[in-house]
């Protein structure tokens, strides 16, 4: 009972002691790696600079089958490297990040957004291609560091683009 | 004011309803229970006649009525236990069953 | 009343308050030209309002105080969104209890099933109106107080066993099969720890037990049973027999949620399953009621210079600080289990009790005094020791000693 | 495993249990832990030995599992010498085997008195339709009672001996095997609709099939 | 889905096998049969046990499985190799990252693939803070079965809750790790990690202590384990009874020493071992392990490597190990968590086997609870601590 | 005692006593019997006898109603197959044998001279003195009762707990 009374008291001495956190008042504040939802990444405008490109590799490796995939095609049918349908039900996503690892362009990444319950099963959990775009901004806003490396990866690829190319031109 | 012939009807009446839950029942703890009402009739009887009697500082009635509730609940304790002992032989509380005085 | 009732006159009126009150009314309701019986009747009526709105209100602080108690020893922070600091939790649960669908299962003996809530509550009630509250305030004065508690605290296993029985649900049953045994045999070592007092006073009115504990021993110790050897061992017994009595942890064998999902009350839900709720509780409080009448000086300020504050005042703070006591065992304890808690009460408490009876007996004759203590000290502590080594030979409580592999 | 190579174990099992039918087959992988294929007759006398001989001791059953094997083709380019016209033509030839389908029960066996393992033994029924009987080890072995229950429940051995053979995780009614390679799950589920076409193809159908739609996928 | 029901089982009769049969109850008209679950507060998931009392007293008892069942193998041999990994997060749910390193190892064994060392290292700490969570959130539950009212389970959560942020800022997840790959784990430590970490440790025995001085010294819990569900040693054995109930038993059998596996070997630690097998030993195997468990972890968070966490050969996506079968297993807090992987050199398993210790630790679930009381079944169930996740699949 | 008092504590007592002689279920008879013991104790409080009262409550609630209803759902007479009440022949002559004694009893009752008495002066009695009167005049009786209950209480115990089986 010595412990008890001991909680007891420290639980009115020691404020720290108290564990709980008053939700809806005091957030919680996220570690950088909390991952929650996918969300797709644009750099700057929403429509025409979302990186994905929709190979369809999430879609196949997704272990729960939650990602949905069509492609965009110009109007001579010939496809085009965008996402026309990006739908994820996020009520079958188990937020396993495989989408993430397996990106070859960076283009899906994990966000931080937990307040998304609803009393509707369909509309608000299934996120569609404008729902999910996000801007490479918010990215660094809420995974600096990783962000920041992608960022590198992506400019140094970039980079090496520009100078095939540039070496290409010299060429010809 | 009540008179002491209406108590006595009263336990009368209730010692008849005990007799008659002691025949007409077959289950034994039931039989018992009837038993205890006419224990309850003659408590009563005592009661009343203390509350009736020229001289009831002498409390001999409260005090037999008493010893009375003790002995029911000696009956009732040494009679469970002989339900419970014949319900394990056969497997039934109803005295018709229980007939034979063998196990 | 000391000379300070003088200099703090709020706390000397405070004393008769709740009387004057009632006096008051009934006054006023004379000066209306109102007949005799109808006042008498009043008077009474006053009286039970008066305790009903108290226990009541108790009850609903109850609720909120057990859920801020066990929160805290938790290291939670409890109840804190229903008005301030939560305080309006309890009122927010009856409405929840109230609007909740009353369900009965379709093979439940539906009269039974209905009465058993209603039944449970009633004992409680009954055994509040001989409660000494303070000084000239114990609503129903009753030569045979001591009694009446034991009689009507027998109703609630009838009520509980009817609330088993009739919900036909076997874990119902079950519970209620634990909990008229657990209370059938905790109800003796209760009588057993009463009776040393009744020994001690000569008398069953509680009033007079409470009165013969006033007085202070050197001018500071309280003459409270308590305070004796015997008397001590008695509260011991009294205090955890009550625990067990009214089904509180670690003794909640009968609603054991972990093994009996919540046994007698398994199939009650709403308002029914809310009375069950406020029966645990009042009866928690009327249980502690009759451990602070008997054993902790009821209304009697515990030192000499604390005697300004109203009688009712301290009644009332022991029942919460014994209340807490109670809360605190909960938040502690596991439960135990239905064998040992049988043979607790039958192998150890029982004649425990009847040695405590030896002792009082003892300590009636030698006398409050040194001889007293010398005398009534051995049958207490011989059996005690005795017992609780022999019990104790079961397990390895000293610690087991482990064995390590490389 | 130390000092007991898979092979010796079947050595021993061969002299100590009389007309055992024990063979090797060797793991191709990485881990390189082969396994002893033994024939049902003798499998309950095989596995007491197997874990009261002093000397191996598998006194533990970790782990018992189905494998379904179903019929399968083989096909093998194999070189062969062939006689058209009387010239020897050597050339090469794809051979197609056909491998009978048949249930595998897989015991993996350790011990814990020596601390070696894992001894692979594998069982076999003879097809997987009628003949799929195989001696329980649960008398030998009790930690496999419920694995065994498992892999009647998701495979459909039935294991001769065992104290209580009933399904263990799926309902007694349920008429399919569903670990099976050639289980297909029937088409009764209530889909809920996603962005998938299939699905919320099938979840159009059963919700115009019910009536009481659960939410217009639409 | 149907609930399993009882009746028309196609096997042998249950009742005319001698172990079931309830001996010296000629008639069934004393027995009273229960449906313990599978909406039971204690236990623990929806799980069901079918038990018949007599009294108070436990005659028979059968545990009835298969509610939570998702055909988990199943589904792991139609996704990838990589794919599966996030599904064994959910297998026994608090400890994912033990059941990652399992399905982890098997798969190296099955490709062979090497693991480098600050990975190694990275997963004795990971899957030993795993068992340090389990293990407390094991002593609050087995106490509230015992009626405890969720204090011992506060105090436990609330330190389980700081290791479960460790977990967060690694992993991403409190729960559901998904951390380890083939071939070593899935990104590096968060900077500051290691301290933290440390601070947990240092932090732990404080706690150990209160807990001890809360329950292990506290009579009514003694009286309610001590020379309760007792398991003898063979017994233990021959049931395949493993993790702490086995070594409450007495056996010496723990796969971190037996195996080796990993880096096990350079950490000095001792097995503790009960010799009463009953549910007081399973409950103090636990405290010692975990003392035990913070032995490991102190050099292991001072002797951390640099290095790469990633095996720059192994691929995860596209996986396709040869022609083969592996079957690896780790001692995972629960008992021998085993994978059992059958490659037909496609990229997806052509078996996948969950060896679950949950499910295969109660197998003896009726022997112990037979002649005890009904409140002896949940403090028995509770020590034998089951997952559901992981029994069902 | 007041007349009304008597009439309703008389009814409630007799039907509640052929309550428990003719309700089907055993349980509701002896729920319905504990309810005659209640208004029995009432009855006796009603008369003055307080501590009567009380010690009836105590006894019959606490322990004899307790105990028959617990040993009516040991032996589980719902399992019996035989009708709870005795064959109609002999329970009608039962009833009528109770008719009769219940008619005797009356008629001694009321034709009796000697009952027709005021009732004494103490309304109540004090419990003190039957505290004293136990321990002197009928110090004999008590001990002879707690002998009594002691072999009761062991027999009970003994028959109990034997083991036939």
């Amino acid at each position: 009972m010595g412990i008890t009374a001991k909680n007891f008291i420290a639980s009115y001495t020691k404020p720290e002691s108290l564990i709980t956190e008053e939700y809806p008042e005091e957030k919680p504040k996220l570690p950088e790696n909390n991952r929650n939802f996918p969300f797709l990444v644009f750099d700057d405008d929403p429509d025409a600079g979302l990186r994905c490109v929709s190979c369809k590799i999430c879609e196949r490796e997704c272990p729960p089958q939650c990602i949905y995939i069509v492609q965009e095609r110009d109007e001579n049918g010939r496809p085009v490297k965008q996402p026309k349908v990006f739908d994820i039900d996020i009520s079958v996503c188990m937020s396993c990040q495989i989408c993430v690892e397996v990106c070859p362009f960076d283009a899906i990444k994990m966000d931080q957004e937990y307040e998304l319950s609803s009393l509707d099963r369909f509309d608000p959990l299934i996120h569609d291609r404008q729902r999910l775009s996000k801007s490479n901004e918010y990215y660094h806003s809420i995974h600096p560091a990783e962000a920041a490396a992608v960022d590198a990866v992506l400019a140094e690829k970039a980079a090496r683009k520009a100078g095939n190319k540039k070496a290409a031109d010299n060429e010809s | 004011m009540i008179t002491l012939p209406a108590i006595l009807a009263l336990s009368a009446a209730l010692f008849a309803t005990g007799l008659g839950i002691a025949l007409i029942r077959r289950n034994a703890i039931l039989i018992f229970i009837g038993i205890e009402l006419m224990f309850g009739a003659g408590v009563l009887n005592f009661v009343a006649f203390w509350r009736f009697s020229p001289d009831p500082e002498a409390l001999t009635g409260i005090l037999f009525a008493m010893f009375t509730i003790a002995i029911a609940a000696a009956e009732i304790s040494v009679g469970l236990a002989l339900v419970i002992l014949i319900y394990r032989h056969h497997q039934t509380p109803e005295l018709d069953a229980a007939n034979r005085l063998r196990g | 009343m000391t000379a300070l009732s003088g200099t703090i006159p709020v706390f000397a009126s405070l004393e008769g308050a709740p009387i004057a009150l009632k006096a008051w009314i009934l006054g006023m309701l004379e000066n209306m030209g109102m007949p005799e019986p109808f006042l008498m009747l009043v008077s009474i009526q006053l009286s039970i309002l008066g305790f009903f709105s108290v226990f009541l209100l108790l009850f609903v602080l109850a609720s909120w105080f057990e859920r801020k108690i066990l929160a805290r020893i938790q290291n939670r922070r409890g109840p804190n969104r229903v008005g301030p600091a939560g305080l309006l939790q309890p009122i927010a649960d009856g409405i929840k209890m109230l609007t909740k669908e009353d369900i009965v299962p379709v093979a439940a003996d539906k009269v039974l099933h209905a009465c058993a809530p209603v039944l449970i509550i009633l004992p409680a009630f009954l055994a509040m109106a001989i409660l000494p509250y303070g000084k000239n305030m114990t609503p129903v004065e009753l030569e045979v107080g001591i009694l009446l508690f034991f009689a009507v605290s027998t109703a609630t296993e009838l009520a509980v066993f009817m609330a088993g029985w009739a919900s036909l649900n076997k874990f119902s049953m079950l519970g209620a099969m634990r909990a008229v045994a657990q209370i059938l045999s905790y109800e003796l070592p209760l009588i057993l720890a009463a009776t040393s007092v009744v020994m001690i006073t000569g008398s069953l009115s509680l009033t007079a037990m409470v009165e013969a504990q006033g007085g202070y021993l050197l001018g500071i110790l309280p003459n409270w049973h308590v305070f004796t050897p015997w008397g001590f061992a008695a509260f011991a017994m009294f205090f955890i027999s009550a625990l067990a009595e009214s089904n509180r942890t670690p003794f909640d064998l009968p609603e054991g949620e972990s093994e009996l999902v919540a046994g007698h009350m398994t199939e009650y839900s709403g308002f029914k399953y809310a009375l069950f709720f406020i029966s645990e509780y009042l009866g928690l409080y009327v249980v502690c009621g009759f451990a602070v009448a008997l054993f902790l000086g009821g209304w009697q300020a515990p030192l000499p210079f604390l005697t300004f504050i109203p009688s009712w005042i301290w009644f009332f703070a022991k029942i919460l600080c014994l209340v807490f006591v109670a809360m605190w065992i909960r938040g502690t304890f596991p439960r135990v289990r239905v064998d040992h808690l049988m043979n607790f009460a039958w192998k150890f408490v029982i004649p425990l009790g009847v040695m405590v009876l030896v002792s009082a007996a003892v300590w009636h004759l030698a006398g409050r005094g040194p001889l007293g203590w010398i005398l009534s000290l051995p049958p207490l502590l011989i059996p005690y020791w005795l017992m609780a080594r022999a019990y104790g030979r079961n397990y390895d409580a000293g610690g087991r000693v482990y064995r390590f592999a490389e | 495993m130390n000092a007991l190579s898979t092979e010796s174990i079947a050595a021993r099992v061969r002299e100590a249990v009389p007309e055992a039918e024990v063979e090797l087959i060797p793991n191709k992988g990485p881990s390189g832990q082969d396994s002893l294929l033994i024939g049902a007759a003798k499998a309950v006398e095989i596995a007491a030995f197997l874990r009261d001989d002093p000397e191996l001791r598998f006194d533990y059953a970790s782990n018992v599992t189905g494998v379904d094997w179903p019929e399968r083709v083989v096909k093998e380019r194999v070189t062969a010498t062939e006689e058209v016209d009387g010239e020897t033509k050597e050339g090469k030839k794809v051979v197609e085997t056909k491998i009978p389908g048949f249930l595998e029960a897989v015991y993996h066996l350790y011990s814990m008195e020596r601390k070696h393992g894992p001894l692979v033994v594998r069982l076999r029924t003879g097809d997987r339709e009628n003949n799929v009987t195989l001696p329980s080890l649960t008398p030998v072995y009790r930690g496999a009672e419920f694995q065994e229950r498992e892999v009647y429940d998701l495979y459909g051995i039935r294991f001769d001996g065992h104290p209580d053979l009933r399904r263990l995780l799926m309902w007694e009614n349920f008429a399919d095997y569903p670990m099976r390679k050639d289980y297909t799950p029937p088409d009764d589920y209530e889909y809920e609709p996603t962005p998938h076409d299939a699905v919320l193809e099938k979840a159009k159908r059963h919700q115009a099939d019910d009536g009481c739609g659960k939410g217009d996928p639409a | 889905m149907n609930p399993p029901s009882e009746t028309g089982s196609p096997s042998p009769n249950p009742a005319e096998s001698p172990r079931y049969r309830t001996a010296g109850y000629d008639s069934d008209a004393q027995l009273l049969e229960v449906s313990l679950g599978p909406q039971h507060p204690s236990t623990h998931g929806v799980f069901r046990m079918n038990v018949a009392l007599d009294g108070e007293d436990v005659v028979k008892l059968k545990p009835v499985f298969g509610y939570l069942h998702r055909n988990h193998e199943q589904i792991a041999e139609q996704v990838s190799y990589l794919g599966s990994m996030p599904y064994t997060d959910r297998l026994d749910y608090f400890c994912s990252l033990s059941n990652n390193w399992a399905y982890a190892a098997a798969v190296e064994k099955l490709a062979g693939i090497d693991v480098p060392e600050r990975a190694e290292y990275i997963r004795v700490i990971t899957s030993e803070l795993t068992r340090l969570v389990n293990h407390t959130s094991f002593l609050g539950f087995m106490l509230s079965d015992m009626g405890a009212w969720g204090t011992v389970l506060m105090y436990a959560f609330r330190e389980r809750e700081k290791i479960l942020d460790l977990f967060e800022s690694l992993t991403g997840s409190r729960m559901m790790g998904n951390y380890m790959r083939f071939g070593g784990c899935r990104c590096d430590l968060p900077p500051g990690w290691l301290e933290q970490a440390r601070k947990v440790v240092d932090g732990y025995p404080a706690f150990l202590d209160e807990m001890e001085s809360l329950i292990a010294t506290n009579e009514i819990v003694i009286s309610r384990t001590q020379r309760i569900g007792r398991l003898p040693a063979d017994k233990a054995v021959n049931g395949s009874m493993t993790g702490p109930c086995l070594r409450a038993s007495g056996v010496n059998y723990d796969i971190r020493k037996v195996d080796r596996y990993g880096i096990y070997d350079r950490f000095e630690f001792r097995v503790p071992l009960g010799d009463h097998g009953d549910c007081y030993d399973r409950l103090m195997i636990r405290f010692l392990e975990m003392r035990e468990t913070l032995k490991i972890l102190r050099p292991a968070l001072r002797d951390i490597p640099e290095g790469p966490v990633m095996d720059p050969k192994a691929r995860q996506r596209n996986l396709r190990p040869p022609e083969g079968e592996a079957y690896a297993r780790v001692e995972a807090p629960k008992g021998e968590l085993g994978f059992y992987l059958i490659s037909d050199a496609s990229d997806k398993p052509y078996r996948y086997r969950v060896r679950p210790p949950s499910l295969i630790n109660l197998t003896l679930l009726e022997d112990l609870c037979l002649g005890e009381k009904i409140a002896d079944v949940m403090v028995i169930l509770g020590t034998i601590d089951i997952v559901l996740g992981e029994v069902d699949r | 005692m007041n007349a009304t008092a008597y009439i309703l504590l008389g009814i409630l007592l007799i039907a509640s006593g052929t309550g428990a002689a003719v309700l089907r279920n055993p349980v509701h008879s002896g729920l319905s019997a504990v309810v005659a013991f209640v208004t029995l104790g009432m009855l006796h409080m009603a008369l003055g006898a307080q501590f009567i009262g009380f010690v009836q409550l105590l006894v019959y609630i606490g322990a004899v109603a307790i105990l028959a209803v617990f040993a009516i759902l040991l032996t589980r007479p719902e399992a019996s197959h035989l009708p709870c009440l005795r064959p109609l022949r002999r329970a009608v002559a039962g009833a009528v044998t109770a008719g009769l004694v219940l008619a005797a009893l009356l008629i001694a009752i009321f034709r009796s001279p000697s009952l027709n008495r005021e009732p004494g002066p103490v309304a109540e009695a004090p419990v003190a003195e039957i505290g004293e009167l136990l321990m002197t005049t009928h110090l004999l009786p008590l001990q002879t009762i707690g002998v009594l209950l002691t072999a009761a209480l062991i027999g009970a115990v003994l028959f109990a707990s034997t083991n036939h089986s």
